[in-house]
């Protein structure tokens, strides 16, 4: 069977924060990655398609839908997802 | 009671709103913006919020204070925007029987908030410069991305 | 600031009296009549202050709690009199550089406050019975004295 | 030389407290005892004076110029004084 890349293909919208958010320029971002994607593809995503973010990369803290998610967490299409530095609330 | 807000944080009222017959003390504690952080003069902050997530984030902590301690009842309030010096940036009440209790819900209710709840200060430092602060990020000067 | 008054407290022009630039916290402690105890049930209470030696006992403590801990502003007001269910019968603010050295020095302030200044209170419970609470010794019913 | 009593003596007003203030009905009582005389004699001349108040004197506090005071505190007549039982503010 041939794959077909195009179904396999998923765009997950990221909002942004603080110090990541001004790297890029933008409060949200859509990362182009595959189905069945981690929270770890998506890093990787965010980095390649901004470099800028690969000082703060390891730093980044990513949720889904509303949680901390690790790197393992695998994305649905339907996820709200967020990456953005260490917080310094309070 | 769990309040995001970019107004004045009203924390006469918040910490009327946790008085109660069943409690014997009361504890307020509030976040105030100071002007000297290791000898540098700030000038004003700034504090960016992630809404949704740092409600349900809030709430979250105020169901989970309920399990670690005693306490009667619990109002969160933090601000998001421009504050300037002197400025209340959270205020956190907690009512409780006794007052062991009331101290120890209003310090974990703080350092958990501080550790767990996105919200972001940017420090707008009298010298011009600007920082975000993150902890155990080296901050570093903000190159402008190209924006994907 | 040192206060003992007959009126209501108002803890929140204390508050407000700590507040200070060189300060990124405030804790706020407030003692508020409780209705029931062990399960007894109060119907007020009256407390009762050596007025000299109190003030002279709380301001010791506001000049000791600065030289145990880093605080910025300090104030307490302790009521006398009669007191309903939830009124505040003890209020302390105290303003820090950082929240830790506020809630210790906060709760420093109280405990020593309950151990030292002569204030007593005693119960009026729902039953009708009243109580002087004198930590320590059994509660003996009242006989009254010949006056010497 | 013959003692001479009335020169010896000395009349110490106590402000009374609490419990001890209900006990003797009196805001304040004046305590007979001798120049020279300590706190401890004082909680002896409170008992003799009042004898309802032997049940609390163990646990009463006394108090010299607005501070607490030892039983081995010696009195001036300028003193003054006060009795109360443990405090319970806050």
């Amino acid at each position: 069977m041939s794959s077909l890349p195009q179904c396999n293909s998923l765009q997950i919208p990221v909002q942004l924060f603080a110090a990541v958010r001004e790297v890029v320029g933008l409060d949200s971002i859509v990362l182009e990655t595959h189905v069945g994607a981690t929270v770890g593809d998506l890093r990787k995503a965010m980095m390649a398609a901004v470099p800028a973010t690969r000082t703060l990369s390891g730093a980044l803290l990513w949720a889904v839908n509303n949680s901390y998610a690790g790197d393992s967490q695998v994305i649905a299409a339907v996820d709200s997802v967020a990456c953005f530095p260490p917080v310094s609330g309070g | 009671m769990i309040e995001l807000t970019d107004q004045t944080i009203d924390f006469h009222a918040l910490t009327e709103s946790v008085c109660d017959h069943a409690a014997g003390a009361v504890v307020l504690f509030l976040g105030t913006v100071r002007e000297f952080t290791h000898g540098v003069q700030t000038s004003w902050l700034e504090y960016q919020a992630y809404p949704e997530m740092a409600r349900a984030s809030m709430a979250e902590l105020e169901s989970e204070v309920r399990q670690k301690f005693v306490v009667t009842n619990v109002a969160i309030s933090h601000r998001f925007g421009s504050l300037k010096l002197g400025d209340v940036s959270v205020a956190i009440a907690v009512s409780a029987p006794h007052r062991s209790q009331a101290f120890d819900a209003g310090r974990w209710l703080i350092d958990t908030l501080k550790e767990r709840v996105p919200i972001w200060k940017k420090e707008h430092f009298a010298d011009g410069r600007e920082e975000w602060q993150h902890p155990g990020v080296q901050p570093t000067p903000i190159e402008k991305g190209n924006g994907a």
